[in-house]
């Protein structure tokens, strides 16, 4: 039976739910307070072999020779790799023609070729039988290295003079092709009205700069990957991913070996945030577990790795220019982007540019973004990539508007805060969306007109936008037979999907959500499922388990049908009530009665269009201490719009967690290099994430402006309030101390450099 | 990690000849918070981790009126922050030791460890200063007595020759009355983190609580190892306690400072923050001498 | 006729203009004609047969999956704009 | 190769007895060979305190302990403080409100906050808040870690028989 298409309009006009809304308990979660969780980190197999990879020290740098012989001599050492070990791409790299290019940066982030990168860069991989055995091999290993000048900032990297990284890059602007060597990897643009002639209607124009500096996800389980190649082909997968399929699809394509020979097993993932979608261990695992005799081999960072060697996210240097008349309407607005991709092309800056000004109904835009390559860790996506970079610079500029205007920050939004039917820059409509309530509902917070009770105390408020993410998504569903379902989707379970989805298939059969078991399913049990990233899983792969519901449903009133020799019309099911005739049954009733001698199991796949994207409005007050540039955070409320919660707990900590890494963003957190482009802060104790004293009881409020694309309403919760804090921070120093922030983080120490050069400027 | 032989040593005699024997690539383990990570990533290297913890003189915690404090070296900084004598008498070591780490390295890290490791940044270390006290050395030609500024010698460098060993630390008994003291150190974050300047301050008032008669200040993170300032607790001595000579005080302090930049600061931001530190760890301290009046 | 957004970096195949009017039944035939009368603009669309990996396709404000094999009406408006990616 | 040395201690209430290498830490001990994987493994140099364990009664960094220095001492991972049957009063409050996202860093948070209550029956939150500044969480912001350690503190206080 086919699934109807996931597309139509959902009309939510006085939906009432039974499960969805409720914050059940997930037993599953018992796992995870007991310790019995298994994680990527616990994976033992028989006669396993530990891994360890040899990186570079500098951060640009020719491979002249690397000598593994001491090592391989070394008792306990089963294997030592190089990218000599990897098969030869160059045939399959000429038939994707441009895009080969990217199978090649894959290739040479996992293990370098003739040239390291960065500092950090994997070289060499070797497997031993115990871990200290492999570290030692690693020093065993000889390589020469002849220096190359690094460059790690973004504006130096631009310049014609600058070492260019790799010699074939050219500037692609839409296919179009730049002719000599550069750093710049691409260019994008966004244009329409007239931005010269919005800017001479306004009557205050602001024109900053600003930097943002280089962050990590900073999840807690390094990444690691276990790898058993049999020597009957089949490689088997077990790694800490955002993705299984996408870790099938990678590995299959680096090491040439089709799908079919390869399975990945999903298991909890100790945090990811987007950092967890592309593989770096799993191919060494692979090809060091067939080249130790098909023995399994474990392969783990050391944080310092995960630090240097696995993507961050971009730094960046950003220009925007804003005009407002005195109604405080925006008239003109434009954005120059550059984007730090680190080693390799494809950093954020699409998705920056895309998102900058969706907040917005701006006529006149004009928007450049440039992805560069320097000398730094490939960049990967962080939760809502590139968005908050792009929102510090946007919401600081209005901020500085309001205060020129007079105008009240909130109210200046809601003058020009985009509606249902608005466009945006790239052409996408906005169906029903939940700014303006966003905005109604800080207004209404008392923490909004709560009187700040000290010297040097500041308020400030920002808001942002986020797109939010579909793709594809699979589930299957087989009725127990005690009336329960078993639900099995190729979706992995960073935060409590798995409960989230048990509660839509729950509330679609009139049943309770434990009554749905839910699972991830490795490669070979599931269809094609995407990555569980931009906050896609509640809205894809909810779709996908709404329609498995639907199909359950229409396949037991088909067998009522039959079994009552009544027209199927006659069958009827609403509010998880069979009505056959004139008896009526529960799901669980019939289900049971039904399922017995014919058991009944469904699946289906949807890719659903209709993404919902989220707005948040955040409001925050902050403590400066002028005469050390420190920054306390007093109070935080994040008002979000979700579409629908389907478990609001959940949703809370969604927003918590997301605002938390937000203020590690704004204040603390930020790659140190020195001039050899080696980073220096490679340990949790100076890469200074938020610790549980550093921020306050942080207070979400959920908006729930349904999205008409999912039958729920379900727009996307995760991602979303990471994008205010750094702006909203920013503008409550402001408030504060009088200074304009205009590069992240906001150190003490930058703070200080400012409130400084204020007080020089001053007098 | 590299390989490396574990031996317990029992008492001091012991340590001190396995020490002797192994030489350089000997190493002591204490709490190993700083060591073991060391030894991970490979900026330090032994053959052989003599574990001290089980040495009974190193595990001493005792007050005397007459004596003073006398810490063990393998005194973990959680039970010094437990020992009344040491709230009561040395409340500037109190704050220092506290800042250590959090819990889980409270538990593990000792006094003679943070010593030891002869960090310019270690937050005791211009605690113990301030408090003028001594490090007792044990070693193959019998036991010394030097002080504490003089055992730092450069970044994790110090006054022990080889075979030595830290038994412990002794701070003199305090004055009577009128004493203050305070250690305050600026960190980005609120714990877990390492100090950017780390100040230490011991001052004793006049009977009237309104002069200076001694002050000592010491400084960390502002040169290559913690540095005591005597210039500054000179000045004060016979100064009003007044916002202009506390003002003084720490402008001298700030200008004894050699600072670098590095990832935890920089030079401006250091000196900047020695004179606001030394300022605000003297008004503390003050409040102290003040507040113990009221106690007795 | 369906009308086509031009992306800013192709007008300059367009003589600047941001909007044109191309017959065509699905996207594909949209494409085709378009580079009839723009020639080059299909290479910059496509890659081959098939969008480029980086672009996304609009039709009427909604983002669409199906690539140049999806129909399109006479009132259609047909965007590309850069693929967004999700953390 | 090097030599194994025999250590003898008390892990969960039972006296073990296995061989190790002095280069292996507690942490590598309790999971790569006693099987005690609720240990977690997070950064592996003492700053985030997933593989926190209480020691002698004191929390420690099982990662900066090395399992040759545990001879004859007693040793509670997560798995010791968890009852045969239902959960320690801190497993149930951490689920009650949902303190845990991804899980990872749960073990070493309830040891911590466990460690804490059995000094302090009655913190506050600025308390609880400085002890678990150990512990990093990036998932959850801290706020529902803080409610529940505070929630099962007062529970502790009303109820003599839960478990401690």
């Amino acid at each position: 039976m086919i699934a109807r298409a996931p597309s139509r309009k959902q009309n939510h006009k006085d939906k009432k739910f039974r499960v969805i809304g409720t914050s059940p308990i997930r037993s599953g979660d018992i796992d995870k307070v007991t310790g019995q969780a298994i994680y990527g980190i616990d994976t033992h197999l028989p006669g396993m072999l530990y891994g360890a990879v040899l990186r570079s020290p500098h951060a640009h740098a020719r491979i002249l020779s690397i000598n593994c012989l001491e090592a391989e001599m070394m008792p306990g050492v089963k294997a030592v790799i190089t990218s000599a070990d990897f098969p030869d791409l160059t045939k399959q790299i000429i038939s994707l023609g441009e895009e080969g290019a990217s199978l090649q940066y894959q290739t040479d982030n996992i293990l370098a070729r003739d040239k390291v990168l960065y500092y950090g860069h994997a070289v060499a991989a070797v497997a031993a039988t115990s871990l200290h055995i492999a570290t030692e091999a690693l020093q065993k290993i000889n390589v020469t290295y002849e220096d190359i000048p690094p460059v790690v900032d973004i504006r130096k990297a631009m310049d014609g003079g600058a070492p260019v990284i790799h010699s074939n890059l050219r500037t692609d602007e839409l296919g179009k092709k730049s002719n000599n060597p550069t750093n710049i990897a691409s260019h994008v643009q966004f244009k329409s009205g007239n931005p010269e002639k919005g800017f001479s209607q306004a009557s205050v124009v602001v024109e900053r700069e600003f930097n943002t500096a280089t962050v990590h996800q900073g999840y807690i389980e390094p990444q690691n990957a276990t790898a058993l190649f049999s020597a009957n082909g089949q490689l088997s997968i077990w790694c800490s991913t955002q993705g299984v399929f996408s870790v099938r699809d990678q590995v299959s394509e680096i090491l040439q070996i089709p799908v079919k020979y390869i399975r990945v097993y999903p298991l909890e993932v100790g945090g990811a945030f987007g950092g967890k979608n592309r593989v770096y261990l799993e191919p060494l695992a692979a090809l060091l577990s067939k080249k130790s005799g098909h023995k399994p081999v474990k392969i783990v960072m050391s944080h310092n790795e995960v630090l240097t060697a696995t993507g961050p996210t971009s730094a960046s240097y950003i220009q925007i220019k804003m005009g407002a008349d005195n109604k405080g309407q925006i008239t003109a607005a434009t954005a120059w982007l550059a984007y730090a991709a680190g080693a390799f092309p494809g950093s954020s800056v699409e998705t920056a540019a895309a998102c900058i000004f969706a907040p917005y109904r701006i006529d006149n835009i004009l928007i450049d973004g440039y992805d560069v390559v320097v000398n730094r860790p490939w960049t990967a996506s962080y939760r809502a990539p590139g968005v908050s970079n792009a929102v510090f610079a946007c919401e600081v500029v209005i901020d500085e508007l309001c205060e020129r205007l007079a105008i009240d920050p909130l109210d200046f939004r809601c003058i020009n805060g985009v509606k249902e039917g608005d466009q945006r820059t790239n052409g996408l409509r906005y169906d029903r969306i939940g700014f303006q309530e966003t905005l109604e509902t800080a207004k209404n917070q008392p923490h909004y007109t709560a009187p700040l009770l000290g010297p040097h105390q500041g308020r400030g408020v920002a808001s942002g936008f986020w797109s939010n993410g579909g793709g594809r998504s699979s589930a299957s569903a087989s009725i127990n037979l005690d009336g329960t379902v078993n639900l099995a989707t190729g979706s992995v379970d960073l935060t409590g999907t798995r409960m989230s989805l048990s509660m839509q298939l729950a509330e679609t059969l009139g049943i309770q959500a434990d009554d749905v078991r839910t699972s991830t399913a490795d490669t070979d049990f599931i269809g094609y499922t995407d990555g569980t990233w931009g906050s896609r899983t509640s809205f894809s792969t909810g779709w996908a388990v709404y329609e498995v519901g639907r199909q359950l449903i229409y396949a037991l009133r088909k067998r009522a049908a039959d079994l009552w020799q009544l027209p199927l019309k006659h069958v009827k099911f609403s509010e998880g009530i069979f009505t056959i005739g004139n008896q009526k049954f529960t799901f669980k009733e019939l289900a049971s009665r039904l399922c017995e001698d014919y058991p009944l199991s469904v699946n289906t796949s949807v890719s659903p269009d209709g993404v919902g994207p989220a707005f948040a409005t955040h409001i925050v007050d902050v403590e400066v201490d002028p005469e050390t540039g420190q920054v306390k955070i007093l109070r935080y409320t994040a008002v979000q719009d979700v579409g629908k919660a389907i478990h609001p707990a959940y949703v809370e900590g969604q927003i918590q967690g997301a605002v938390t890494q937000g203020i590690g963003w704004a204040l603390n957190e930020e790659y140190i290099y020195d001039e050899a482009g080696r980073m220096l802060n490679t340990s949790y104790l100076d890469y200074r994430i938020p610790t549980c004293p550093d921020v306050p009881s942080i207070t979400p409020v959920i908006v729930e402006a349904p999205n008409p694309g999912h039958p729920y309403g379900v727009r996307g919760a995760g991602e979303m309030s990471i994008v205010p804090p750094p702006a909203a921070i920013a503008n409550a120093i402001h408030a504060a101390v009088g200074v304009r922030m205009n590069t992240l983080p906001m150190s003490p120490a930058r703070l200080l450099e400012a409130i400084w050069n204020k007080g020089l400027h001053s007098d | 990690m590299l390989a490396f032989d574990y031996v317990k040593a029992h008492n001091v005699k012991q340590a001190v000849s396995y020490l002797s024997q192994r030489g350089e690539s000997a190493r002591i383990l204490n709490g190993g918070t700083d060591l073991i990570v060391q030894l991970q990533e490979g900026s330090q290297r032994a053959s052989l981790l003599v574990d001290i913890k089980a040495i009974p003189e190193l595990n001493q915690l005792s007050y005397d009126p007459h004596q003073g404090l006398l810490v063990g070296a393998a005194v973990s900084c959680w039970d010094i922050c437990q020992f009344p004598a040491i709230k009561k008498y040395y409340p500037g070591l109190l704050d220092a030791v506290s800042l250590i780490g959090g819990v889980q390295i409270q538990g593990r890290a000792s006094l003679g460890g943070n010593l030891c490791n002869a960090s310019p940044a270690a937050d005791s270390i211009p605690a113990l200063i301030i408090y003028q006290a001594t490090c007792l050395i044990a070693g193959p030609d019998g036991s010394r007595e030097i002080s504490v500024e003089d055992f730092c010698i450069a970044p994790g460098q110090t006054a022990l020759r080889l075979g030595e060993l830290l038994v412990s630390v002794r701070l003199p008994p305090p004055k009577i009355g009128g004493t203050g003291a305070c250690y305050l150190r600026f960190t980005p974050r609120s714990e877990m983190d390492i100090a950017v300047v780390g100040v230490g301050v011991a001052v004793v008032l006049s009977s009237d609580r309104t002069t200076f008669d001694w002050a000592r200040i010491a400084l960390g993170a502002v040169a290559p190892t913690p540095l005591l300032v005597p210039a500054a607790g000179e000045f004060l001595r016979g100064q009003k306690t007044s916002a202009a000579a506390i003002k003084q005080a720490a402008q001298i302090a700030k200008e004894s400072t050699r600072p670098i930049n590095d990832m935890r600061g920089t030079i401006a931001q250091r000196k900047h923050l020695t004179a606001i530190l030394v300022r605000r760890a003297l008004e503390k301290a003050i409040g102290r001498a003040q507040q113990n009046d009221k106690e007795e | 006729m369906p009308r086509v957004q031009i992306p800013a970096l192709l007008r300059e195949l367009t003589n600047g203009q941001d909007m044109v009017v191309v017959p065509g039944e699905t996207v594909g035939q949209v494409i085709e004609n378009l580079d009839q009368s723009f020639p080059g603009i299909k290479g910059r669309l496509c890659y081959g047969n098939k969008l480029r990996k980086n672009l996304s396709l609009v039709i009427d404000g909604k983002l669409n999956q199906r690539g140049i094999t999806q129909t399109v009406s006479e009132k259609s408006v047909i965007r590309f704009i850069p693929a967004i990616s999700g953390g | 190769m090097p030599s194994k040395i025999p250590v003898n201690a008390i892990i969960n209430n039972e006296l073990i007895q296995f061989y190790c290498e002095p280069r292996q830490s507690l942490l590598e001990v309790l999971r790569d060979d006693l099987n005690l994987t609720g240990t977690k493994q997070g950064c592996n140099n003492g700053n985030c305190g997933a593989c926190s364990v209480i020691l002698d009664g004191m929390l420690v960094n099982s990662c900066l302990v090395l399992a040759v220095e545990i001879e004859g001492k007693s040793v509670t991972t997560i798995e010791g403080i968890t009852p045969k049957e239902g959960l320690h009063i801190l497993q149930q409050k951490f689920l009650e409100h949902n303190a845990q996202q991804c899980g990872i860093c749960a073990p070493g948070f309830i040891m911590a906050a466990k460690a804490l209550l059995d000094r302090n029956p009655d913190p506050t939150e600025e308390q609880v808040r400085r002890w678990l500044a150990g512990n990093l969480c990036r998932c959850t912001g801290y706020v529902k870690i803080v409610q529940a350690v505070l929630d099962a503190a007062s529970c502790l206080r009303n109820s003599t028989q839960v478990e401690r």
